[in-house]
C-alpha cells in the first residue's frame, strides 16, 4: 500500500499517521502538505487529526479551501480510498466527500478518554478485519464530535450500511451513536475516534491496527484484481 | 467602500448544543424567564466593490462557501455603502 | 493620536514609573549609573526589566542556594529552560511557569497564555515539546465564582495544548481556602532533543541580524511583568488593560518553523528566544547581555497590529507568539525563507553591535541609549531579613483526630476534592496526541515514550501548600520528595526538577522567611535524592487585600525509565497478590488532610522527614521493579494508608484484605517515606530478601471488598462503592 | 413577552485571531478587495418580563456575567417587546 498524509497548517496528528503506517505497519507512506495540488500514484489518502488553521471559524471550514482539495476530491471521485480521522472527518463533511456535519459535543467539552466502539458494519474497505457487533476500544480526543445530518439524509446512511463504528455509550451526542461512517460508493470513511493512537501494545492496545489492515488487504486485493 | 453584516445561525430543525448549556444554565440560576436561546455567529465585512449588487454577490458567495454551514445553518445579510468620507 | 512625550525632568517630578513597579530609590539609582536623567522609554524599559519577574531583585539571594549540577545537567538555571541527558545521546529539556495574576483576571487566556509561554521556552532550546503538567489551586469550589474559575482556567489549557498537539500528560489540582482568592495556574512544558542541538538564547557577533518572528505587537499585555511583580487588590480588579490572547495556530507554526531552522539551518542560527515577560526588551537585552554585545533596533520595523504605538508600547507588550532570533549576517533570507513557508512574518528589526550598549529608534530618532548592563546586572538585589512568623515559633498541640467511624472517615477523605478523582477535568485534555503516552494521567506519574529510544519519562508536579504553612523547611524537602515518590512509584530514577516558586509578598519579612526557608528544605532534599533544580520560575505577590497565600512552591520532576518493561502502575493487577507497606506509620495528623477536613484549616507542629530513610525506600521499590518483583507501587500521600488502599483497587476494581496493629486513626496519618507495594507470590522470597525489613507484609488482593482490620476499628466496603464515591463527587461539587 | 438581540465582539485593541485566519483565507482564495473582517456572537433571547426596563436590566446583566467576556470583549443589545399575537 502506497498511503499519502496530507499535512493542513494545524494538523497535529499527521506524523501519529506516518508513524502507525510507516513505522508499525511498514507500508509506505508519504507526507504532503495541502499547498500541493496532486496526489497521483497513492492508493490511500489520510486526513489526519488536529486543528487545521486553527478551527476558529468551524472545524474543517478553512480546510476545505486548500489547494489539495480538487486532487482529493478527484481522488476520492475516481474511487481512491479515503480516511478521514477527527479533523479529518470533519474536513470531509464540510467538503461534501461525506454527508453531515459534526457539532459541538452536548457537553459543550473536549473529550479525551477510551471509548468502546461496536462495529456496525465489518464490509467495508475499513473494517474487513473486524467482527460485525465486535467491540474495539479506541481514544477519541475532540470537542466537535457530535454528528448530524437532517433525518433524510440519517436514513438514507443507515438504508445503505454506510455506518461503520458506533459509540457504546455515546459521549457527545451524535445521532444514532455514530462514531465513523462511509460515503454512498463506500470508498471514504470519516471518524471521530483515533485508530493510528491504538497501534502498539505499549501506548493504547492494538485494536486500531484493524483499520489500517483492513485498508492493506482492500487495497492489495483491489490491485491484484486490477492486474 | 460597503459594509455587510451577516448573520448565521443553525436551522430551527437542528439542536444547538451551546443554545441548550446557555439556557440550562440560566434556568440553574435562576433567569427561568427565559424562554428561547438562539446562539448565532455575526461578522462584518468590509469590501470594496463596483456596485451594491456585485458587493452583495460576493457577500452571498462568501456565506454560502465559508461562513455557514448549509447543512445545519443558515445566513442572512445586509449590505450597505459607507459613506466616501469614512 | 501621537501625545507629547513627558520629558526627563517631568519624570523625576511626576514619578510615573511609581505605577510600573519602580521605587523612587530604584528610579535614583537608574538615573545615577545613566549619567543623566531617563527618558519615559528608558525608565518604562527599566521597571520591566528590573521587576521581580526579571531581575530576581528579592528572590536572587534564595535562588543561588539551588543545588543545580551534577553529572547528567547538560545545562543549568539560566536559560530558557534546563537540560539533562538521558543517554543514548538524547537529552530532556524542562521548565514550569506560573501564570497566577494572569489567570485570576482572565481565566480562559490567562492559563492558555501560560501553556503557549512554556511550550515556547522548550523549544527556543531547539527540543521538541513532547509533554505539558499543569499544577493547579484552588479555594473549594463551594461558590459559583470557583465553579467558573476551575472551568475557565481547564478550557484554557486544554484548548492550547489541544489544539497545538502536545499532550497534557499529567498535574494536579488542589483545593483549599488559602487559594480562594489567589489561584495558582502553574504549567510545566517537557521536551526531547539531541544532545548536540541545544540552543541559547545569546546575541553574539558584531552586525549579525536580530530577526523578529512571529505575531504582530499589539497592546496586549503591556509591562505584564511588573503586574506580575505586584500584589493584587480586588479594588484593581476594574483596571484590565493587561489581557493577552492565545494563537495556538499561530504557535504550532511556530514551533515547526523554528525547529526547522535549528535542525537544518544549525550554522546561520546564532540564538533564539521567546519573548516571555517584559516581551521584546527582555528577549533581546538577555540575548545580548548573555553574549556580551550590545545592539540597536528599529522599532519602525517591528510588526505592529495597532497604529501609533509608543517606543514604551512596543517594547513592553507582552504579545504572544513571537520569537527572538540571533541570525549570522548574510544567511538571513535563508532563515526567512523558512518562516514564509509557514505563513509566519519574519523581520530584521536590528543589529549586534560590539559596544555594549543598547539602543532603539523610531522614525529616526533614538529613543533608549543605554548600556545593555544597566538593564540586566546593575538592577538591584535586595538581601532581605526573614523573621519567622509567630505561629510557627509556637505551633498549636498536637491534633487528635475523632475517628470513630473509620468507613465514614475514609468515604469523606474520598469525596473531599484533592483526593477525588480529577478525569472531569483532565479528560478534558488530549493527552494521547504524539502517541507516546505509556501512561497519562490519573497515575503516580505519568509516563512517555522516548522516541528513538529504549527509553521512557516519568513526569510528575507537586506542591503541599499545607504543610509549608506549619514548616516551610521541611514542607520543601517533603515536596520534593513526595515528587521522587511518584517517579519511583512507576519505575523511574528521579533526574531533576524545575520548580515554580509561589510566595506572598518578599518585602514582608515573614513572607521572605518562608521563601528562605522553603528553599533550604529543597536544597536538602535534592542534594540526598540527586534532583538537581535545572530550571524555574518565581511567582511572588500572591496576595489579595494584603492576605498571602500559604508558601506553595509547586516541583515538577523529571525520571527516567531504562527499561520500558518495566513501567509499573498503582493498581492491583490479579487477586492474590501480596501487599506490603513500605516505612512505619505514626500518629502524624498535622498538616494533613484529615486535619484540614475535620477542622477546616491545619495547624499544629508538622511531622518531621528523614531524607536518608526516604533515599533508601525509594532506593527499594525502585531495584524491586527493575527485577521485576513488584505487580504495583503507590506512594502514601493525602488521605494516607487508607486512600491509598481504596485508590489502589480502582484501575481494575480487585479488592483486598488488610490488617494492621495501627489505631484506625492512623489509617489517615500522612508520616512520610511511605509505599504500598504488591508483589506476587512467586517473587516472595527474592522481594523479602532484599527488603531486609524494610516492608511489612499486611494483606492480600483480592474480592471485591475492600477490607482493613484496624487495633480498634475495621472498614469493610465494595469496592464499587467507594469507587463511586471518589469518581463523582468532582464533578457534582462543579455542577 | 421581549425579544433581545445581543452582539457580543472582540475590543479593538484585542487580537481575534479568528479574523484573522477568515482574512487570509478571503485573500488567498482572490477575495481580496475584503479590507476588514470582524468576527462576533449574535444572541436572541425571548423573556417574559414587567416591563421593558425589567427586560433590559436582566439582558445587561446576563450578557455582563454569561453571554461576554468583559476582559476581552464589549456587547450591545436591543430589547423589544413582542406582539401578544406572537
Ligand atoms: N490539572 C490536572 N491536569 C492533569 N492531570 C491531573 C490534574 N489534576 C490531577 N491530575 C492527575 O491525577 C493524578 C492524581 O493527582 P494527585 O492526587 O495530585 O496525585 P499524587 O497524590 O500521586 O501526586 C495525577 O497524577 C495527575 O495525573
Ligand atoms: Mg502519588
Amino acid at each position: 500500500m502506497n498511503a499519502a498524509v496530507i499535512s493542513f497548517p494545524g494538523s497535529n496528528c499527521d506524523d501519529d499517521l506516518m508513524h502507525a503506517i510507516g513505522t508499525v505497519l511498514g507500508e509506505r507512506v508519504t507526507k504532503v502538505a495541502a499547498s500541493a495540488t496532486t496526489l497521483t500514484g497513492f492508493d490511500l489518502v489520510l486526513v489526519p487529526g488536529g486543528f487545521s488553521y486553527g478551527d476558529y471559524l468551524r472545524s474543517g471550514a478553512i480546510a476545505k479551501f486548500a489547494p489539495i482539495m480538487p486532487a482529493l476530491k478527484a481522488f476520492a471521485a475516481a474511487g481512491g480510498y479515503v480516511l478521514g480521522i477527527c479533523n479529518g472527518f470533519q474536513i470531509l463533511t464540510e467538503a461534501g466527500l461525506l454527508p453531515g456535519a459534526l457539532q459541538w459535543n452536548t457537553s459543550l467539552q473536549f473529550i479525551c478518554e477510551p471509548e468502546p466502539l461496536v462495529v456496525a458494519n465489518a464490509h467495508t474497505a475499513f473494517s474487513n478485519r473486524y467482527r460485525a457487533g465486535q467491540t474495539v476500544t479506541l481514544p477519541i480526543a475532540h470537542g466537535e464530535g457530535n454528528y448530524y445530518a437532517d433525518p433524510a439524509t440519517l436514513q438514507a446512511i443507515e438504508a445503505n450500511g454506510q455506518v461503520v463504528f458506533r459509540y457504546a455509550h455515546n459521549p457527545n451526542g451524535s445521532l444514532n451513536d455514530i462514531a465513523g461512517l462511509t460515503n454512498a460508493a463506500g470508498n471514504v470513511l470519516g471518524m471521530m475516534p483515533h485508530p493510528e493512537r491504538a497501534v502498539e501494545q505499549l501506548i493504547f492496545g492494538t485494536d486500531g491496527l484493524g483499520v489500517f489492515e483492513s485498508l492493506k488487504e482492500a487495497i492489495e486485493e483491489g490491485a491484484y484484481a486490477a492486474n | 467602500m460597503f459594509k455587510a453584516k451577516i448573520y448565521v445561525n443553525y436551522k430551527p430543525s437542528v439542536l444547538d448544543p451551546k443554545a441548550q448549556v446557555i439556557q440550562n444554565t440560566l434556568r440553574r440560576l435562576g433567569d427561568d424567564n427565559v424562554q428561547d436561546v438562539l446562539v448565532g455567529k455575526y461578522f462584518e465585512l468590509t469590501l470594496a466593490a463596483a456596485d451594491q449588487a456585485a458587493a452583495e454577490a460576493q457577500v452571498a458567495r462568501i456565506c454560502d462557501e465559508m461562513l455557514a454551514n448549509v447543512n445545519t445553518e443558515t445566513f442572512r445579510y445586509t449590505v450597505e455603502e459607507l459613506a466616501v468620507a469614512q | 493620536m501621537l501625545q507629547t512625550e513627558m520629558s526627563p525632568e517631568t519624570i523625576k517630578q511626576e514619578k510615573p514609573y511609581l505605577q510600573w513597579g519602580l521605587t523612587e530609590s530604584e528610579y535614583d539609582l537608574f538615573a545615577e549609573k545613566l549619567g543623566r536623567l531617563p527618558n519615559l522609554t528608558e525608565i518604562g524599559l527599566a521597571s520591566g526589566m528590573w521587576s521581580e519577574h526579571c531581575a530576581y531583585k528579592y528572590s536572587k539571594p534564595v535562588l543561588k542556594t539551588f543545588w543545580t549540577k551534577n553529572d547528567r545537567v547538560l545545562m543549568g538555571p539560566g536559560e530558557g529552560a534546563g537540560v539533562i541527558a538521558i543517554g543514548e545521546g538524547k537529552a530532556v529539556v524542562f521548565k514550569a511557569e506560573s501564570h497566577n495574576h494572569p489567570s485570576a483576571v482572565e481565566p480562559y487566556q490567562g492559563a492558555a497564555t501560560g501553556v503557549g509561554g512554556i511550550i515556547r521556552d522548550i523549544f527556543s532550546i531547539g527540543a521538541k515539546p513532547v509533554a505539558v503538567l499543569d499544577s493547579l489551586a484552588f479555594g473549594y469550589p463551594t461558590d459559583p465564582h470557583t465553579k467558573q474559575l476551575i472551568d475557565q482556567v481547564v478550557a484554557g489549557i486544554g484548548d492550547y495544548g489541544n489544539a497545538i498537539g502536545i499532550p497534557t500528560v499529567g498535574g494536579e489540582t488542589k483545593f483549599a481556602p488559602t487559594y480562594a482568592q489567589n489561584p495558582l495556574v502553574n504549567a510545566m512544558c517537557v521536551g526531547v532533543m539531541d544532545e548536540s542541538a541545544i540552543q541559547r538564547g545569546q546575541a553574539a557577533g558584531t552586525g549579525n541580524s536580530l530577526l523578529y518572528v512571529g505575531a504582530k505587537t499589539g497592546r496586549d499585555g503591556i509591562n505584564g511583568a511588573s503586574f506580575a511583580s505586584a500584589e493584587f487588590s480586588t479594588a484593581e480588579a476594574a483596571d484590565r488593560s493587561a489581557v493577552q490572547v492565545g494563537d495556538p495556530f499561530m504557535e504550532k507554526l511556530l514551533v515547526d518553523a523554528c525547529l526547522e531552522v535549528t535542525h537544518q539551518h544549525q550554522e546561520a542560527l546564532v540564538g533564539m528566544q521567546d519573548m516571555g515577560a517584559a516581551g521584546l526588551v527582555s528577549s533581546t537585552v538577555e540575548m545580548a547581555d548573555k553574549a556580551g554585545y550590545g545592539m540597536v533596533l528599529d522599532l519602525d520595523l517591528v510588526p505592529q497590529r495597532e497604529p501609533g504605538m509608543t517606543p514604551f508600547e512596543i517594547m513592553l507588550s507582552e504579545s504572544q507568539e513571537r520569537m527572538m532570533l540571533c541570525v549570522k549576517a548574510g544567511h538571513e533570507a535563508e532563515v526567512e525563507a523558512v518562516f514564509k513557508q509557514y505563513d509566519l512574518d519574519a523581520v530584521v528589526i536590528g543589529h549586534v553591535t560590539d559596544d555594549g550598549r543598547y539602543r532603539l529608534t523610531q522614525g529616526g530618532a533614538v529613543v533608549c541609549d543605554v548600556p545593555v548592563s544597566l538593564l540586566t546586572d546593575d538592577a538591584p538585589v535586595y538581601h532581605q531579613v526573614g523573621k519567622q512568623p509567630a505561629r510557627l515559633a509556637h505551633p498549636a498541640a498536637a491534633f487528635v483526630p475523632a475517628v470513630s467511624d473509620p468507613a465514614a472517615t475514609l468515604k469523606q477523605l474520598l469525596a473531599d476534592p484533592n483526593v477525588a478523582a480529577k478525569s472531569s477535568l483532565y479528560r478534558r485534555y488530549d493527552a494521547q496526541v504524539q502517541t507516546n503516552t505509556i501512561a497519562g494521567p490519573g497515575g503516580d506519574a505519568a509516563v512517555i515514550r522516548v522516541r528513538g529510544t529504549h527509553r521512557a519519562l516519568a513526569l510528575t508536579t507537586d506542591s503541599n501548600g499545607r504543610y509549608l504553612a506549619l514548616d516551610p523547611a521541611i514542607g520543601g524537602a517533603i515536596t520534593v520528595a513526595e515528587a521522587a515518590r511518584n517517579l519511583v512509584a512507576v519505575g523511574a530514577q528521579p533526574l531533576g526538577i524545575t520548580d515554580c516558586l509561589n510566595y506572598g509578598d518578599p518585602t514582608k519579612p515573614e513572607q521572605f522567611y518562608s521563601l528562605q526557608e522553603s528553599a533550604k528544605g529543597i536544597v536538602e532534599a535534592t542534594k540526598v535524592l540527586n534532583t538537581p533544580v535545572i530550571s524555574g520560575n518565581v511567582s511572588l505577590y500572591n496576595e489579595t487585600n494584603g492576605e498571602a497565600i500559604a508558601p506553595t512552591p509547586m516541583i515538577g520532576m523529571v525520571g527516567l525509565i531504562e527499561d520500558l518493561t518495566t513501567v509499573t502502575g498503582a493498581g492491583f493487577q490479579t487477586a492474590g497478590e501480596l501487599i506490603y507497606v513500605i516505612g512505619d506509620t505514626a500518629a502524624d495528623f498535622n498538616g494533613s488532610l484529615l486535619q484540614q477536613v475535620q477542622t477546616g484549616s491545619v495547624a499544629g507542629r508538622l511531622m518531621g522527614l528523614d531524607l536518608q530513610l526516604e533515599q533508601a525506600h525509594q532506593q527499594l521499590v525502585l531495584t524491586a521493579i527493575r527485577a521485576h518483583l513488584i505487580a504495583a507501587a503507590h506512594d502514601v500521600g493525602d488521605g494516607g494508608l487508607g486512600v491509598a488502599l481504596a485508590e489502589m483497587t480502582f484501575a481494575l476494581g480487585i479488592g483486598a484484605a488488610v490488617s494492621l496493629a495501627l489505631p484506625a486513626a492512623q489509617l489517615f496519618s500522612e508520616t512520610q517515606s511511605r509505599f504500598l507495594v504488591t508483589v506476587p507470590q512467586s517473587a516472595q522470597a527474592a522481594f523479602e530478601a532484599l527488603a531486609a525489613g524494610m516492608a511489612k507484609l499486611i494483606g492480600t488482593t483480592g474480592g471485591e471488598m475492600l477490607q482493613i482490620n484496624a487495633a480498634d476499628g475495621r472498614i469493610e466496603e465494595p469496592v464499587a462503592v467507594l469507587q463511586t464515591i471518589w469518581e463523582e463527587s468532582l464533578p457534582c461539587l462543579l455542577k
